[in-house]
């Protein structure tokens, strides 16, 4: 657990910067990531997780900052061989299984994508076993590579995203919304099938989410974000059991079980940025409440998390 | 918004002049010379007249002294009709194309959109193919065979309307019959797609599940959605049929300014040329900027300094 | 609005479903409508293919200018009846010099419709106006016979220096280069139409550019001129022969489709139109229907210049007669035009004898496949070839595409081994390459300035303007010159060179190859009388015309 | 209690280049006043046609009501004209969708939005439409209702736009309320508000809700009762109690056990249930669960189970409560949280009602 | 597909309440037979009515562009002045009263009989005596061809301008999207007239005269639809594979920009071939003696009265080759477009 993975330092990506509409989707956050961990990222649409997830793939080049994977930086200038490397280290699966699959082609090639462009396969017979078995890795089978994605279930098109990142043999995944799109009874299919991964392959997962029991239940650690900012960050079960900013609280108390008789009692609370009340000048980062949990707040609100903890 | 638009102006300048440049020299490339009555002048008198005009100048001072006119606001000189001055030509005969062309869009806009409208209400339906069928059909004959016809059956052999001139309504209707065919064949296919895409929409659904109408669905809340693409399309559509029909003046003997724009071509009458040319460019780049406009004012989802959403 | 929409859209439906059955059972009837029905007697409706582009009569070119000056103008002559000269501003015949080389006019009375007289003075300034430099009038050529001419018109004198003065307000003398015979006829061009010095002078530029900028004299005004639309002349009460002018008003539309111009025939809104040849068929029954020859003359240049073949006189004559001429004027153009074996025009010019110039002379290159196979054979032995390629150009008339076309096909049959490619462009544009030579076989048309076989001839002198194909013969060259020089005093002889050059142009040389002289048929109302047709200058006068 | 809706064998059928795809088989539920139904079911399992085949606003073509009734206050809703239809459209029956993004027309005022069902059916001029519009956004919590009514939608965030589409679902207080996914493009906290919002109004105007999601802790927040669909059919209806803590159908188990809680953890496999939906345009012969239920049997394969009623209230479509059938656990985590129901029968009873 | 009588239920046979295998494999099967895009679309195609007409029509015009011409013993070029300006007759047809393939002028006079003609002119003759016929499907053959391959070259242009501007988009896009904005402000007519005048006037010159100005709307179009393909997840994905800007453009923006520019072609031949037929009556068009079916109406428009089956002949082909493009065109959009798919 002690290695570090990937770091990411004071990260932030500003679209239309300089120009009225400019938009500061994240906005200076740092984070580690340990191999072998699942890290969730949840929050809010629109509060940067997905274009954290994708900065860090560098689909965007970041505004400021850096993400150091295995010690290097990945964006500033890099060799084209240099970036293939990082390319088959780092993967990414993606939140719509409907727009993730190109409409147009075999899943085979699909799948083989990767094995393609990584020249990973020598003979075509070796580069459909590869594909073949990809397809049995992620519960489907060597018909369905003849087929095109449409021919497929919203579960099943996830599955061909996560074989095709599964293709290049990645130590590192990015899920995008992985399962925000499919219906509950497929969302387990996807998340066993990650865990199993995980398991066999030692993988990495940074996963990004808004359904708050699913990634406490994939995750090892959680990162809550909010308009752009890391807010808190902690061991999934620390954070629902302790959370401490106001927002995270918010955020859990909002969540529903399936449980009539919880649901009969849950009370919600609301979360009004106001409650800071941060004086002008005042000091507000992440700080390290307790080992492993760190909250976004000023010098006061960490004495009082302290002492309260 | 002022902004906006003195940014807009500014654009529309400079691409006027790049316009008006293109096309001074392209004309230079046209074979032969402006003289009118070449086939009987010895070349000594060629050469007199061409002086005169100041055609032998070397081009770039035919260059320089041509766009310095063109910010005086003069124009030139015709050659073919000579002495006469081109901004006054083009005075008198935009008047007619312009009257015809309104008078056109405005009439092929609504029949077009009836037309949509009755394709669109009952998709696949007899009334869909029959709509669909005359809108194809007008664009499938050639103009000015179809305009041949429309004078010969309606005003030679059935004389309902006159055959041909200039002097009041009803010498118009045979001439906007024949110009709005394109109009009515383009708005409908556009209005009945588009209404059946916003007939599909969520809020067609949920004015329905509220109990509207289907006549008060069509009227309040799909045809504004549905126009407004049309706009875009209605724009330059209209600046061409304004501009004249060299085919439709012809037939009708109408006074207007695409068959002088034809003739100049044909005649290398340089400056009326340019004229109309320049004249055709300020127009079409003034009627996209309104559109534009246009766009902000009837779709409140755009606002014209943060661009489309 | 909405309600008129639908309605207009009904007859549109009206009109296919019409269309549809027409072609289905192929309509029997049509509709010969009555013409010129409900129109006011005294009103001459016509039209005109294009706008006058000027009204400024020494920078007129085109026929509608001239026709339109022709009606508000008047100069010391005017074309009559047989285009013979008569009287004008001009009272009487004019004075001529025993060299022939001043003539005298004496002006009568006669007033500008601003109510100012028309002097001699007034003659002086139009013609110094059309010669100095700065006007660049296009027709300034036509005066080069006036003493001095030339030189002012390329800017080597003053225009003072014309021969031209005025003696007094009503007397106009004329000094010439050359004893020209025809000086009579040849001022009824409109070129040398008087103007008015204080009112051109007092309108600069606009002069002639409205109905209200332009001063007239002749026997109609222009009343209403909307540009591209329409323009209406209207009887002038101050003209001197206001009594022979019947008509008050004569309207001209400016048509530019053929078959508008037939449609508008038909529904009776115009009295008399143009026809091109694919109407003949229909009306030529029509007892409105008439034809009248003109004087132009179709022919194809032969570059003899810069193309090898054409340079050969065996190809040259292989060509002029190898295709069928009487098949152009009989089925193309069906209008009356005859097939021209010849490039003096018939009915034109009559010699001394009074006999017309064709009689004179004989028929040259007259269509005979066989012959043209010989000189075709010898031609391809004396060039050593046996594929030839040649192009023709041609313009965007209907007619002369279809004439093009024709000969193409007459000649590649006719002449083994022989490819005809047509290179068709715009008039302009067409023009423009057969002055720089840039052609090898061009259709083209002349047709003449003046009564004389001269305006044909002079052209293919060694050099000549309008050569343009590169021929040169010394004899040819010789005869030209003399005839406009020490001949002129000796009609005969004058005439018997022009014959000659004629025949040496044609039978010897085969220079070019003629195809026919152009007619022209008309569809008019047949009350309609008294239009008058020319050969030269304007093409009609309306002044006599009225409706029976 | 008096049964407000009631639907019997209704089917609904798309005609498409392929086929006949059926999407809806034979579905039977009723509703009471002043309750909330859930309809619980993933994607293509046929909730959100039923709902729509409610308001007929089914497209016909290439949609259909091939067979069925639906009886709203005695009368067939199937059976009315299109004019009679409207009438009752947005005045009783009125709906919720799932995307408030797109479910506002984008270029007419807010306002005029929420005054067009009143204008319709409550016959209000304009000034009292707008006035009660005012009131309506206030009830549903907007803040500054007067100056926002005159607001386009695309000047709302997404809660508020929901929110706007309820007060005008609510705007004639009508008998039911169909609330399609009315959460589901939501966030959580939002999702959370505007539930509350909905049980508030619920109280307020004694309306019933038909409430469609495939969210089980949105439904053990605000149903009553429980139908279950799956394959065009309702496999298992009950009260929310009897569907969470005893249910019997091993989708409904599969559902259940699919969703962790937040107290399992890690080492826990979610017991997902594999493969995929059934693919309506040529429906499985026999139970369409069947291939991907654990606890298939052979008859499964050959013929559609019949129902089977476990309580007053609680019914299920299974051969699973055949007598003959074998006695199958449910997963762990459902047995967690199984407790016994006070109503059940001694033995599942055959359900022989022609409803 | 209802519930029999459950009685009878009751006394199912035991074995059959026996468990069965999982068959988790089984349940992934999909049950539809496997299409790719294009042949769902050709379903959806097939499935309007205005499409397949269009394609029957386009199909039977060709054919006959292609064999007509050789149908009979004349070339289009073939002249006999003395045979001009007959209306059609053709052998099997002449005694069918209603059809107009008599022989006779519209006047119901005998033409054949009054010139003495024996030959059959199925369309009858133009006024240089040439048979309409070979003419009309030669000039078919031609107008076909200039369409097809304007669009063609109205395609590969469109796609390399659209495709590299729409690709790389910023600057590079800003500027090209100027570029088309400043050619939309020319008149087109000038551009198409100059192009023929300084190449001669010939298929070739025509065809790229149309091209000059065609391909900014094909542009425009890939364009669009790049930018928006290009933030598609499956773009993304393929991005973070290491794929290259080849890789990208050719295996996964270009094949699904395919329907909307297949159906921007099918507009761009009809109006093509009213370009050329429009050039025709400006007296740019084709070189004669060639044909095309614009240069056929234009020169029979002006018969129309007398001999209306030279306008009329050609007319019919042009207006139904147009029409039956544009069906194909509407229909394919219907096919292809997205939007229309669920």
């Amino acid at each position: 657990m002690a290695e570090k993975l990937l770091e990411i330092k004071n990260l932030k990506q500003y679209f239309n910067e300089g120009k009225p509409n400019m938009v500061k989707a994240v906005d200076g956050i740092s984070f580690d990531i340990f191999r072998g961990e699942t890290l969730g990222l949840v929050g809010e649409s629109g509060c940067g997780k997905s274009t954290t997830g994708r900065t860090i793939i560098r689909l965007y080049d970041a505004t400021d900052g850096q993400v150091l994977f295995d010690g290097k930086d990945v964006h500033g200038k890099k060799s084209k061989a240099d970036m293939k490397q990082f390319n088959r280290k780092m993967q990414m699966i993606f939140q719509d299984p409907y727009a993730s699959l190109n409409p147009r082609l075999k899943v085979a090639d699909i799948i083989a994508e990767g094995i393609d462009i990584h020249g990973l396969a020598k003979t075509k017979k070796e580069r459909m076993d590869k594909v073949y078995s990809l397809l049995e890795t992620v519960g489907l089978n060597r018909e369905h590579a003849n087929r095109y994605p449409h021919e497929f279930s919203g579960g099943q098109r996830q599955r061909l995203g996560i074989a095709r990142a599964l293709a290049v043999e990645p130590d590192f995944i990015i899920a995008d919304e992985p399962i925000s799109a499919l219906d509950v009874s497929i969302q387990a299919q996807v998340v066993n099938l990650m865990q199993k991964l995980q398991k066999e392959k030692g993988l990495t997962y940074l996963f990004i989410a808004h359904d708050l029991s699913m990634v406490k239940y994939i995750s090892d650690r959680i990162g809550v974000m909010y308009f752009g900012k890391l807010v808190e960050l902690a061991p999934s079960d620390v954070l629902y059991k302790k959370p401490l900013h106001p927002y995270t609280q918010s955020l859990l108390s909002a969540i529903p079980l399936p449980d009539p008789d919880y649901e009969r009692s849950r009370t919600r609370k609301a979360y009004d940025p106001a409650v800071h009340n941060y004086a002008d000048g005042e000091q507000v980062e992440m700080r390290e409440v307790a080992p492993g949990h760190f909250v976004y707040c000023s010098e006061k609100e960490y004495k009082q998390y302290k002492a309260n903890y | 918004m002022a902004n906006f638009i003195l940014k807009r102006l500014v654009y529309m300048f400079i691409t006027l002049l790049i316009i008006a440049t293109i096309t001074f020299f392209l004309m230079k490339l046209l074979p032969g010379s402006p003289l009118t009555n070449q086939e009987k002048l010895s070349p000594a008198q060629q050469q007199l007249i061409l002086d005169k005009y100041g055609l032998n100048d070397p081009l770039p001072v035919q260059y320089v002294n041509y766009m310095t006119n063109l910010f005086k606001g003069d124009l030139g000189l015709s050659f073919q009709y000579d002495n006469r001055p081109v901004t006054k030509m083009i005075g008198e005969r935009i008047g007619p194309s312009a009257y015809l062309g309104f008078q056109a869009v405005l009439f092929g806009t609504i029949v077009g959109i009836v037309l949509g409208i009755l394709a669109a209400l009952k998709q696949n339906s007899v009334m869909d193919y029959a709509a669909t069928t005359i809108a194809v059909l007008g664009i499938s004959i050639p103009s000015f065979v179809f305009a041949g016809l429309l004078q010969y059956y309606l005003a030679v052999k059935y004389p309902i309307f006159p055959v041909a001139a200039w002097e009041g309504f009803e010498y118009t209707v045979l001439p906007t019959i024949a110009l709005s065919v394109f109009v009515i064949a383009t708005v409908a296919r556009y209005m009945r797609s588009e209404l059946l895409e916003v007939l599909s929409s969520d809020y067609i659904m949920l004015a329905r599940a509220k109990g509207v109408s289907s006549a008060a669905i069509m009227v309040k809340h799909a045809l504004r959605n549905a126009l407004i693409p049309i706009i875009t399309l209605l724009g330059p559509l209209a600046v061409n049929i304004m501009t004249g029909s060299l085919v439709i003046e012809r037939i009708f003997g109408i006074p207007g300014i695409g068959e002088q724009f034809v003739r100049s071509i044909m005649t290398n009458d340089f400056t009326v040329i340019m004229g109309i040319t320049l004249f055709y460019s300020v127009l079409f780049i003034f009627i996209v900027f309104i559109v534009d406009i246009l766009y902000g004012v009837i779709d409140p989802r755009i606002r014209l300094s943060g661009g489309k959403k | 609005m909405k309600k008129r929409s639908y309605a207009l859209f009904l007859v549109l439906l009206l009109a296919m479903s019409t269309f549809l059955a027409a072609c289905g059972g192929g309509g029997k009837e049509n509709g010969d409508g009555e013409n010129g029905s409900g129109k006011s007697d005294n009103i001459l409706n016509l039209t005109e293919t294009q706008d006058i582009p000027s009204m400024d009569s020494v920078l007129a070119t085109d026929a509608v200018s001239f026709n339109t000056l022709n009606s508000t103008m008047e100069g010391l002559y005017r074309m009559g009846e047989n285009d013979e000269a008569v009287d004008g501003i001009a009272e009487g015949e004019p004075e001529v010099s025993g060299d022939g080389k001043t003539w005298t006019f004496k002006l009568r009375d006669a007033k500008w419709s601003n109510g100012d007289p028309v002097t001699a003075n007034d003659f002086v300034f139009a013609w110094r106006k059309a010669l100095t430099p700065d006007t660049a009038a296009e027709y300034a050529y036509i005066m080069y016979d006036l003493k001095n001419a030339k030189a002012v018109n390329e800017g080597k004198m003053k225009p003072e220096e014309l021969g031209v003065k005025a003696i007094d307000d009503k007397t106009l003398e004329v000094q010439l280069e050359n004893a020209v015979p025809y000086f009579k006829e040849l001022v009824t061009f409109g070129t040398f139409l008087p103007q008015n010095e204080k009112f051109v002078t007092e309108q600069g530029k606009k002069f002639g550019l409205e109905a209200d900028t332009t001063l007239y004299n002749g026997p109609f005004t222009l009343a209403e001129w909307k540009h591209e639309d329409k323009f209406v002349m209207k009887k002038n009460p101050e003209y001197w022969d206001a009594e022979a002018v019947k008509l008050e008003q004569i309207d001209t539309k400016i048509v530019k489709d053929t078959q508008t111009d037939v449609n508008l025939f038909e529904s009776g809104d115009v009295d008399q139109i143009k026809l091109s040849s694919e109407f003949v068929d229909k009306y030529k029954e029509n007892e409105g229907f008439f034809t009248v020859k003109e004087s132009s003359v179709f022919f194809l240049r032969l570059n003899q210049e810069s193309n090898e073949i054409l340079k050969n006189v065996d190809a040259r004559k292989a060509i002029a007669k190898g295709f069928d001429k009487k098949g152009i004027t009989d089925v193309l153009l069906n209008n009356g035009s005859v097939e021209a074996n010849f490039f003096v025009p018939e009915e034109f010019a009559k010699g001394p004898d009074g006999k017309d110039f064709r009689e004179a002379s004989g028929e040259y290159l007259k269509t005979d496949i066989k012959e043209a196979q010989k000189h075709w054979k010898a031609a391809k032995k004396g060039l050593g070839q046996d594929k030839i390629t040649l192009e023709l150009l041609n313009y965007d008339d209907d007619l002369a595409r279809k004439t093009g076309e024709f000969i193409k096909e007459q000649l590649e049959t006719n002449l083994d081994g022989l490819t005809v490619n047509i290179k068709q462009q715009p008039f302009k544009q067409k023009l423009d390459l057969e002055t720089k030579m840039n052609y090898e076989m061009s259709l083209a048309g002349w047709g003449a300035d003046y009564l004389d076989p001269m305006t044909y001839l002079d052209m293919y002198v060694t050099g000549g303007a309008h050569n343009q194909q590169g021929f040169s013969n010394a004899e040819y060259d010789k005869l030209i010159q003399d005839a406009k020089t020490t001949l002129l005093l000796e009609p005969e002889k004058r005439w018997e060179a022009l014959v000659k050059a004629e025949k040496i142009l044609l039978e010897d040389e085969a220079a070019i190859a003629p195809i026919y002289q152009r007619s022209r048929a008309y569809l008019k109302n047949p009350r309609l009388e008294g239009v008058l047709f020319h050969k030269v200058g304007a093409d009609q006068s309306y002044k006599w015309a009225e409706f029976k | 209690m008096k049964k407000l809706l009631d639907v019997q064998n209704l089917h609904v059928s798309f005609d498409t280049h392929a086929g006949e795809v059926k999407a809806v088989r034979g579905v039977n539920f009723h509703l009471d006043k002043g309750e909330t139904l859930a309809i619980v079911g993933e994607s293509g399992s046929g909730k959100s046609v039923t709902t729509k085949a409610l308001m007929r606003l089914i497209p016909n073509p290439p949609g259909r009501i091939k067979e069925g009734k639906m009886l709203f206050e005695g009368r067939d809703l199937v059976k009315i004209s299109e004019k009679e239809m409207e009438k009752l459209r947005g005045k009783d029956i009125s709906m919720i969708f799932q995307d408030p993004m797109t479910s506002l027309n984008p270029t007419m005022t807010v306002g005029k939005q929420v005054m067009e069902p009143l204008i319709k059916h409550q016959k209000m001029n304009k000034e009292a439409a707008r006035k009660r519009a005012v009131e309506l956004l206030a009830l549903v919590g907007l803040p500054n209702p007067e100056a926002r009514i005159k607001q386009y939608p695309h000047q709302f965030s997404g809660g508020q736009r929901q929110r706007v589409v309820i007060a005008i679902a609510l705007a004639c207080n009508p008998k039911i309320l169909i609330a399609d996914e009315p959460t589901t493009a939501l966030d959580v906290t939002i999702q959370a508000q505007i539930l509350e919002l909905m049980k508030e109004l619920q109280k307020k105007i004694e309306t019933s809700i038909i409430f469609i999601t495939h969210d089980l802790g949105v439904v053990a927040n605000v149903a009553d009762r429980v139908a279950v669909m799956y394959g065009g059919q309702i496999v298992e209806t009950g009260t929310v109690d009897e569907i969470f803590y005893d249910p019997r159908h091993p989708y409904t188990w599969g559902l259940l056990s699919s969703m962790p809680s937040l107290d399992t953890d890690e080492e826990t496999e979610l017991q997902a249930i594999p493969g995929t939906p059934p693919d309506l345009l040529n429906p499985p012969k026999g139970d369409a669960f069947a291939l991907r239920s654990n606890y298939a049997l052979k008859i499964d394969l050959e013929q559609e189970p019949p129902v089977y009623q476990v309580s007053p209230t609680h019914f299920v479509k299974s051969w699973l409560l055949h007598p003959d059938a074998p006695a199958f656990e449910p997963p762990v985590n459902v047995q967690q949280n199984l407790r016994p129901m006070p109503n059940n029968f001694d033995k599942p009873a055959l359900f022989e009602e022609v409803r | 597909m209802n519930v029999e009588n459950p009685d009878k239920k009751i006394q199912l046979q035991k074995d059959l309440f026996q468990p069965v295998d999982k068959r988790a494999s089984q349940s992934e099967k999909i049950s539809r037979p496997s299409l790719n895009f294009w042949q769902d679309a050709w379903l959806r195609l097939k499935g309007n009515k205005g499409a397949i007409v269009g394609l029957i029509l386009i199909t039977i015009i060709t054919f006959m562009a292609i064999f007509g011409p050789s149908m009979n013993k004349y070339t289009y070029k073939q002249q006999n002045i003395s045979h001009a300006k007959l209306p059609p007759k053709i052998a099997a047809l002449e005694n069918v009263d209603w059809l107009p393939f008599d022989g006779k002028d519209k006047d119901g006079f005998d033409m054949y009989e009054a010139k003495n003609v024996k030959e059959y002119y199925w369309f009858g003759t133009d006024d240089l005596g040439r048979d309409l016929w070979t003419r009309t499907w030669y000039g078919t053959r031609i107008s076909i061809y200039i369409g097809v391959l304007a669009a063609v070259i109205d395609f590969l242009i469109g796609i390399a301008y659209g495709g590299v501007s729409g690709f790389y988009g910023g600057r590079v896009d800003n500027v090209m999207q100027r570029i088309i904005e400043i050619l939309m402000g020319i008149p087109h007519l000038i551009v198409v007239i100059l192009f023929i005048l300084v190449f001669e006037p010939g298929i070739f010159s025509i065809t790229m005269a149309m091209v000059i100005t065609g391909w900014v709307n094909m542009a425009r179009i890939v364009r669009g639809q790049f930018l928006k393909l290009k933030t598609q997840e499956f773009v993304l994905a393929s991005r973070t594979l290491g794929a290259s800007g080849s890789r990208l453009i050719w295996k996964h923006l270009m094949p699904n920009v395919m329907g909307p520019i297949i159906v921007t072609t099918m507009f761009t031949i009809p109006s093509a071939i009213f370009t050329e037929a429009f050039l025709s009556f400006i007296g740019l068009g084709i070189r004669p003696p060639e044909a095309s079916l614009g240069s056929l109406v234009n020169d029979g428009f002006k018969s129309l009265q007398m001999y209306p089956h030279m306008l009329i002949i050609p007319s019919v082909i042009i207006s139904l080759l147009i029409l039956s493009f544009n069906l194909l065109a509407d229909g394919l959009r219907d096919a292809l477009d997205p939007k229309m798919r669920k």
